[in-house]
């Protein structure tokens, strides 16, 4: 299957039809934790997006060096030290921000995407391949983490990245920003993926009887 | 356990009794039906083998069927008459039984003829041939071989004979009567009994709705006989055997086990009754006391009506309301719907009771989902947890319901599906559950 | 024969039942909350008029409208969201703008009911999902409360009732602090005959402890409520807090005054006894109740907030499953000797 | 050093901050392993365990790492060295009860990469815990974690036989009672201050 | 699969050992160099952050300093400048205005909060006796709620000014601070409340309190340390 696609399907899949959140249901915490707001969101999946990235160009390129039984290993090793190169990179560039994602950048290392995608894909294509798959993953996971901070920023604050876009007297719905709000936003993400994905699979079934009755 | 002074057992429910109308009314005979259909098998186990043929005449009492092997009984002709046919025949599950077409003679008279006589001095397995010739089988509903019931092992024993004169179900009074007007023949059947049983002591149990008969009894006992009356407190299922054990003797029959576990044995008052009359004078079944009731008969009354009597003609004499659409043999509680009026009554029908429209209770109620109100869990007399089985029912979890819900030990007594708000058919869902549970392990072994 | 060609309706047994339906059991349920109502609409005017029926209307409404959009027919005839909307409007503050009443009802039937496939399969209990989210969405206005009983409270509302959508309400100088708010935060204790008539401040429903007692007593009498979850609440309520009372009065509140304040009764009698979220053994009724009357003392004594019971319930809810399975009753004859197979 | 009193560390780690529902550490697990009660209160079992253990490997990492000034070390030794701790106590558990290992094992590899375990070790470091304090919680964090679990688990197992609408079931429907579950919790904000 | 098929199955070579060092050394080799140098060259960048953050800080509560120096303190010897091995010791900043006066300390404290812990820097003036501001480095309140701690006007007047002057024997404050109802503020010790948000505001004053007690004694028995006759 994998062989037959090119580089840009492996980029395509991960942002819609794969999309590690909405459909894979991966790297949940740090997308509920982070994603009070789009400025948040945003950062912390581009973060994850550079080591996915970073770490799947390693891996394939080193592919046929690693021996099979220190492999977790040695991918724990380069995520872990992509990730400890975007945790200081952050802080040097803003505080702030350092301070609102707090440990989530050092548990990008936990996230099962990023050795997922090193053991499921990287360590078996190749390196234009895995580069296209951690961007079209990366890119994927910062677009689902983005849909989710902009729905908690904007009902939650009434502003999107921290851009007032309301009028004064907007009443913050101050659960969004709270955990709860978290975990509702994204089971209202998934009901709509639900819907809609039913919704196709109905047309798609009767058009199908339709084809079918068009024949008869 | 006891509550405001009288006994009784934990859960359970309160029907309206409905027993009013024909508790006062004395048993009378009722007349021959032009053709009487006697299924061979009327009772739990194997079917009787018939020993008559078509066209021969037989008399009143004869012997019609054998027994096929110990878990089966002897039939009896209900009238003299002409042996029609040995064909099958509907049968109240719906299925076709073999069965013995009897056409009486015109004045049939209702004489009967006595056989060998099996006295009280006969040994314990001349007793229990004897209750398996006359065909006896339990008249408390079961209809299940009395003489298998007594057959106690080596090794086992049985301390307390407990005679069921409860009759917990609504509308039906036969053994209310049977207790009043036969207590000659109950005493002497438990004689019997407790000969074959090896039991010490007798305990006759009737519920607090019945104060007559317990005072008739009581009045009536022996005083040679180690035993007594006890008054139970009215509440459905106190007739079953097992809470009349938990009722009388604080003991519980061992899942999946049974009443010998727990040195005790359980007869119906009936049941005593017919083997009281039929033993001394070596007869056979011929007939039982049926209560025929429910709004829709006209001619309420407890009726002695021989065995094989269509539906039809039951009814018919009695007369129903035109609108009449259920009839059960058995009361509302537990009675089976006949599926027509084509089926015969059997040894083991109790009452007939007839309903119209406008007085059936369960009306087209739209079944809600559970809403977890726990009546039923307060119910079930057995402790089971019907509203969880009733929703694993729903999914067809049906191993789970047996391996984890203990399904197999609910006795089926309705009590849950008679408190659920939701009118969700709870009982309905577990018989089909227990069938399906049988049948795969009919197939794996 | 009469029946000649008729066919008998077969059916299985039991043939009769025992007159107990969901829908009467419900309409039961509204009508002895009516007084509750009525008292709460006497108590704060138009203000609690406007705030119960657009809490009914909005939890009617959703539930009408969510199954029709699931092409199912509407199941708003059993009541039961009738009971939920005016439970979860008796819970809010009078003076809450209406936008917010009406966003929280579609929470209470949607998120608490409808998206658990409706009634029975809810986990929580609706109305107090309702409530719990929008108190957690607009914390402020949940917490701002007006006095009950103020002259001209049948003419005019509180402004901040007609706030418009989406927009922050304002406040006129009027609100008040409840019992509760006034003993947490300043140990004040409240007069007992205050509480149990209702001149106090509080939510539309909190305020009648004798009419919401009534009521209770009234489905307990015709068995359409569990007596024994309201009464384990109140023994341990009463018992707990008791003991902390005698330990320093001028720390701990009084029993009696614990018992009468808050959402208490109404969170007792008609709240935790939601048959839906609630345990349906005997022993789990009491357990839960126990639970529910602990974690209220707890979060009322030590928490951060000056009333807990809606949390405390909505913890029960959660906690239910397991007491179920905790206080599963041994089956009959499974105390003696294995059976022989 | 911190002054929180340990009454205070536990009930803030297991209820009001509860790692789950408040932290959102451990979700994976969370929304993986809670549809068995069974599974669920083994998988909190075992968590608890794995983070009293890398609770302690990370208060002494910590101290090593100040000692010889390497902070950048951090990330890697903790997960290298909670790792392979894990390993080897799940060796040892092993050899000395089978049965234990039975009902804890399979779950202890799958632990080891879940940020619950990790966030415990940086949350402790952050707040700067003395040794006994990160036990204790350690030991919160675990108790929440096991409550959050084992009531998602009770949740769901009695959500399966409801007729829950085709759109709900499956993760959209764990993460609403998880949000529930979380409004919840939120009654307990306050407590141990 | 028979016997016979495992025979003739073909055995992957064993893998050297050799190779998994190579390989383990070799990725480690290369992790260690990337993050040292990523260290490297971060380092001065997030240093300066963070001195510029705290540097920000200290002015925001102490407003009339220009220049901080920080002490380290032991229980034993007092306040010390700080100097590399004094790592583990409290700290606190002491403000100087141009005319290198000290004008006051800036302290860190933090407590319990509605949900977590509060961690907060406040300016105390020798010249007043009293804090002067103070600025919230870290807190997890509720928005909108319990964030109102750092910006509702009327709580953070309270502390222009907020009484912490110490008893005649200079063994502990002569007035704890206390939080009162909001508007009901009458001694300059106590802090007004923020309706709404009672959790957050008492925890702000009880944590001054706390923190308060300890300090302003010590610091106030050992002035002269920070003014350089040491
Ligand atoms: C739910 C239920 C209710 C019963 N009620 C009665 C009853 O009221 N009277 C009775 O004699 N037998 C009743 N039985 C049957 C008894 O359990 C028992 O089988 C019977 O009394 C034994 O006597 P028999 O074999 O002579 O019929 C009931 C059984 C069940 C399962
Ligand atoms: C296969 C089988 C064997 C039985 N064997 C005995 C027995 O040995 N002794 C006995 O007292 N009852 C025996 N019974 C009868 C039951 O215990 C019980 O009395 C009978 O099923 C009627 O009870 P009920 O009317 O309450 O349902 C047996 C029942 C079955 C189905
Ligand atoms: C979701 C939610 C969040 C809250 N957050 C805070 C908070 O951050 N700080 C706080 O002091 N109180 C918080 N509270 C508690 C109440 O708002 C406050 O303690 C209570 O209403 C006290 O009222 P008063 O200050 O008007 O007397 C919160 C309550 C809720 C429901
Ligand atoms: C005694 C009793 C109490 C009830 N309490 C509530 C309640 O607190 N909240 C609610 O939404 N519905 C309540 N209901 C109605 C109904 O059970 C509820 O809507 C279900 O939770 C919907 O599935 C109650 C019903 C009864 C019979
Ligand atoms: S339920 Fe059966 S056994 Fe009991 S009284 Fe009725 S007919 Fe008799
Ligand atoms: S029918 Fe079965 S489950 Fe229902 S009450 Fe009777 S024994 Fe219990
Ligand atoms: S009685 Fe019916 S509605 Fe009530 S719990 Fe049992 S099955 Fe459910
Ligand atoms: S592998 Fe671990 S981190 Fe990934 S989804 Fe599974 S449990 Fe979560
Ligand atoms: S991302 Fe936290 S456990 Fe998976």
């Amino acid at each position: 299957m994998a062989s037959s696609k090119s580089s840009t399907d492996e980029f395509i899949k991960g942002l819609w039809n794969e999309n590690p959140v909405f459909v894979q249901v991966l790297g949940m915490c740090p997308v509920l934790a982070v994603s009070n707001t789009a400025m948040n969101a945003l950062a912390m999946g581009l973060a994850t997006a550079f080591v996915l990235i970073m770490s799947n160009i390693v891996v394939s390129s080193l592919r046929s060096f690693i021996p099979k039984q220190v492999r977790i290993a040695t991918y724990f090793l380069i995520i872990a030290t992509f990730v400890t190169v975007v945790d200081y990179v952050i802080q040097a560039v803003s505080l702030d921000l350092y301070k609102a994602l707090g440990a989530f950048i050092s548990l990008i290392v936990v996230n099962c995407l990023l050795l997922g995608r090193a053991e499921a894909f990287a360590s078996k294509n190749t390196i234009a391949r895995s580069t296209m798959d951690g961007l079209g993953m990366g890119i994927g996971f910062a677009f689902a983490l983005f849909c989710l901070g902009a729905v908690r920023e904007i009902l939650g604050n009434g502003s999107l990245f921290g851009a007032s876009l309301f009028h004064d007297s907007f009443e913050n719905w101050v659960v969004m920003i709270l955990p709860s709000g978290g975990f509702f936003t994204l089971a209202g993400w998934l009901l709509l993926f639900n819907w809609l994905k039913q919704r196709r699979a109905k047309r798609e079934a009767t058009t199908a009887l339709g084809l079918r009755k068009e024949v008869a | 356990m006891r509550l405001l002074g009288l006994k009784t057992f934990r859960h359970g429910v309160h029907p309206p009794e409905s027993k009013d109308e024909t508790s006062g009314l004395s048993i009378r005979q009722f007349p021959f039906a032009p053709l009487l259909i006697v299924p061979l098998v009327q009772h739990m186990g194997a079917p009787s083998i018939p020993v008559v043929e078509e066209g021969q005449e037989v008399e009143r009492g004869q012997r019609i069927g054998r027994p096929d092997g110990f878990m089966s009984v002897s039939m009896h002709a209900p009238a003299s008459g002409l042996v029609r046919r040995v064909a099958l025949a509907p049968s109240i599950s719906g299925r076709m039984v073999p069965a013995v077409y009897l056409e009486p003679f015109p004045g049939s008279t209702q004489e009967i003829e006595d056989g060998t006589p099996c006295p009280l001095e006969a040994t314990k397995d001349e007793i229990i041939a004897a209750i398996q010739d006359a065909g006896v089988v339990g008249l408390g509903g079961a209809a299940f071989p009395t003489h298998v019931k007594l057959k106690i092992p080596d090794g086992k024993f049985v301390d307390t004979l407990i005679i069921n004169g409860v009759e917990c179900e609504p509308f039906l009074t036969t053994d209310h009567r049977v207790m009043l007007e036969e207590s000659r023949d109950i005493f002497t059947g438990i004689r019997y009994l407790l000969k074959v049983t090896g039991a010490e002591r007798v305990i006759v149990a009737v519920e607090a709705n019945k104060p007559d008969a317990a005072e008739h009894l009581r009045e009536a006992f022996p005083s040679d006989l180690n035993g007594s009356v006890e008054v139970l407190q009215v509440k459905y299922p106190q007739g079953a055997e097992k809470m009349l054990f938990s009722a009388l003797l604080g003991r519980e029959v061992p899942s999946r086990g049974l009443p010998l576990d727990i040195h005790a044995l359980c007869c119906n008052v009936a049941t005593a009754a017919q083997i009281g009359q039929l033993l001394p004078r070596g007869r056979g079944i011929q007939e039982r006391v049926i209560t025929v009731t429910g709004p829709a008969v006209k001619r309420k009354g407890n009726y002695r009506i021989p065995i094989g009597t269509p539906l039809r003609f039951l009814l018919e004499h009695v007369g129903v309301a035109d609108d009449v659409n259920r009839v059960f043999l058995g009361g509302p509680m537990m009675g089976a719907a006949a599926p027509s009026l084509e089926i015969s009554i059997t040894k083991g029908t109790s009452g007939v009771t007839a309903f119209t429209d406008t007085a059936a209770e369960r009306t087209h109620s739209p079944v809600y989902p559970c809403i977890r109100c726990g009546y039923c869990v307060d119910a079930c007399p057995i402790f089971l947890d019907p509203s969880m089985l009733g929703r694993l029912a729903a999914s067809e979890q049906f191993s789970t319901m047996a391996d984890e819900h203990h399904l197999m030990d609910c006795f089926e007594c309705g009590s849950c599906s008679f408190v659920c708000p939701s009118h969700i058919p709870l009982v309905q869902r577990f018989r089909g559950a227990k069938a399906a549970v049988r049948k795969s392990k009919a197939g794996a072994a | 024969m009469a029946n000649g060609g008729k066919t008998l309706e077969i059916r299985t047994s039991p043939h009769i039942l025992s007159g107990y339906s969901v829908d009467t059991i419900m309409f039961n349920v509204v009508l002895a909350l009516l007084p509750v109502a009525g008292f709460a609409v006497f108590a704060f005017g138009l203000a609690g008029l406007l705030t119960l029926s657009m809490a009914v209307a909005s939890c009617v409404l959703t539930e009408h409208l969510i199954c029709r959009a699931a092409g199912k027919p509407s199941t708003v005839g059993d009541w039961s969201v009738t009971i939920t909307g005016l439970l979860y409007g008796l819970t809010l503050p009078p003076s809450l703008p209406l936008w917010m009443v009406a966003a929280g009802g579609v929470i209470c039937v949607a998120l608490g009911k409808a998206l658990f496939g409706g009634l029975g399969y809810n986990t929580f209990n609706p109305a107090l999902v309702g409530r719990a989210v929008l108190q957690a969405a607009f914390p402020v206005a949940m917490t701002s409360w007006i006095p009950g009983f103020a002259a001209g409270r049948f003419s005019s509302v509180p402004s901040s009732t007609l706030t418009l959508p989406f927009t922050s309400p304002e406040y006129d100088a009027i609100t008040s602090a409840t019992p509760l708010a006034l003993w947490k935060f300043g140990r004040e204790a409240t007069a007992t005959s205050d509480l149990a008539m209702g001149f106090i401040s509080g939510s539309a429903g909190e305020t009648s402890s004798v009419l919401i007692l009534v009521g209770g007593v009234y489905l307990i009498a015709r068995n359409m409520m569990s007596w024994r979850i309201p009464a384990s609440i109140f023994a341990t309520v009463f018992v707990f807090s008791g003991a902390l009372h005698l330990v320093d009065p001028t720390r701990y509140a009084s029993p009696i005054f614990m018992l009468f304040s808050g959402g208490l009764m109404l969170g007792a009698t008609f709240m935790a006894t939601d048959m839906v979220g609630s345990p349906m053994t005997s022993r789990g009724c009491y357990l839960y109740g126990a639970l529910i009357g602990v974690v209220t003392i707890v979060i009322r004594t030590w928490g951060g907030l000056p009333e807990g019971v809606m949390y405390a319930i909505l913890l029960g809810n959660a906690v239910t499953p397991h007491l179920d399975r905790w206080t599963r009753p041994t089956i009959y004859g499974a105390k003696g000797k294995e059976a022989p197979t | 050093m911190v002054d929180d009193s340990l009454w205070t560390i536990f009930i803030n780690a297991s209820l009001v901050n509860n790692f789950v529902l408040a932290y959102f550490l451990g979700i994976c697990p969370f929304l993986g392993v809670s549809a068995k009660l069974e599974t669920a209160s083994r998988m909190g079992g075992a968590v608890t365990f794995v983070m009293l253990v890398s609770s302690i490997c990370a208060f002494g990492i910590q101290t090593l790492l100040v000692a010889i000034d390497a902070p950048y070390l951090k990330l890697i030794a903790f997960i290298a060295v909670i790792a392979s701790t894990v390993q080897l106590v799940e060796m040892f558990i092993k050899k000395v009860s089978p049965a234990l290992f039975r009902s804890l094992g399979i779950f202890l590899p799958l632990i080891t990469t879940n940020c619950a375990i990790l966030g415990l070790a940086l949350f402790q470091t952050n707040k700067g815990y003395s040794f006994v304090q990160c036990i204790v919680y350690a030991l919160g964090a675990g108790a929440g974690f096991t409550l959050a679990l084992v009531l998602m688990a009770g949740l769901r197992e009695k959500l399966e036989l409801a007729e829950v609408p085709d759109v709900t079931r499956g993760t959209a429907m764990a993460l609403m009672i998880a949000g529930l579950l979380s409004v919840t919790f939120m009654g307990f904000g306050g407590l141990g201050g | 699969m028979s016997h016979s098929e495992l025979a003739t199955a073909p055995t992957p070579a064993p893998p050297s050992v050799w190779h998994m060092y190579r390989a383990m050394v070799g990725v480690g080799v290369f992790c260690g160099l990337l993050i040292v140098s990523v260290f490297q060259v971060t380092l001065p960048l997030i240093e300066r952050n963070k001195a510029e953050a705290l540097q920000k800080a200290i002015f925001q509560v102490l407003p009339n300093a220009s220049t901080s120096t920080t002490f380290s303190f032991d229980v034993d010897g007092g306040f010390k400048l700080l100097e590399g091995d004094d790592v583990g010791q409290p700290l606190v900043y002491a403000g100087y205005d141009d005319a290198e006066q000290l004008v006051g300390l800036a302290v860190e404290a933090q407590g319990m909060g509605y949900q977590d812990v509060i961690a907060l820097i406040y300016g105390y003036s020798f010249a007043e006796q009293a804090i002067i501001g103070i600025q919230v480095l870290e807190s997890k309140e509720t928005p909108g709620l319990g964030d109102k701690i750092e910006t509702d006007p009327d709580f953070l007047e309270n502390f222009q000014s907020l009484d912490v002057s110490v008893r005649g024997d200079g063994s502990a404050l002569a007035n704890s601070v206390v939080p009162v109802k909001h508007g009901e503020k009458t001694e300059p010790w106590e802090v007004d409340g923020i309706t709404g948000a009672t959790i957050s505001s008492v925890a702000i004053a009880n944590l001054l309190d706390r923190s308060a007690q300890y300090w302003v004694p010590r610091i106030r028995n050992n002035l002269r340390n920070f003014q350089g006759e040491d």
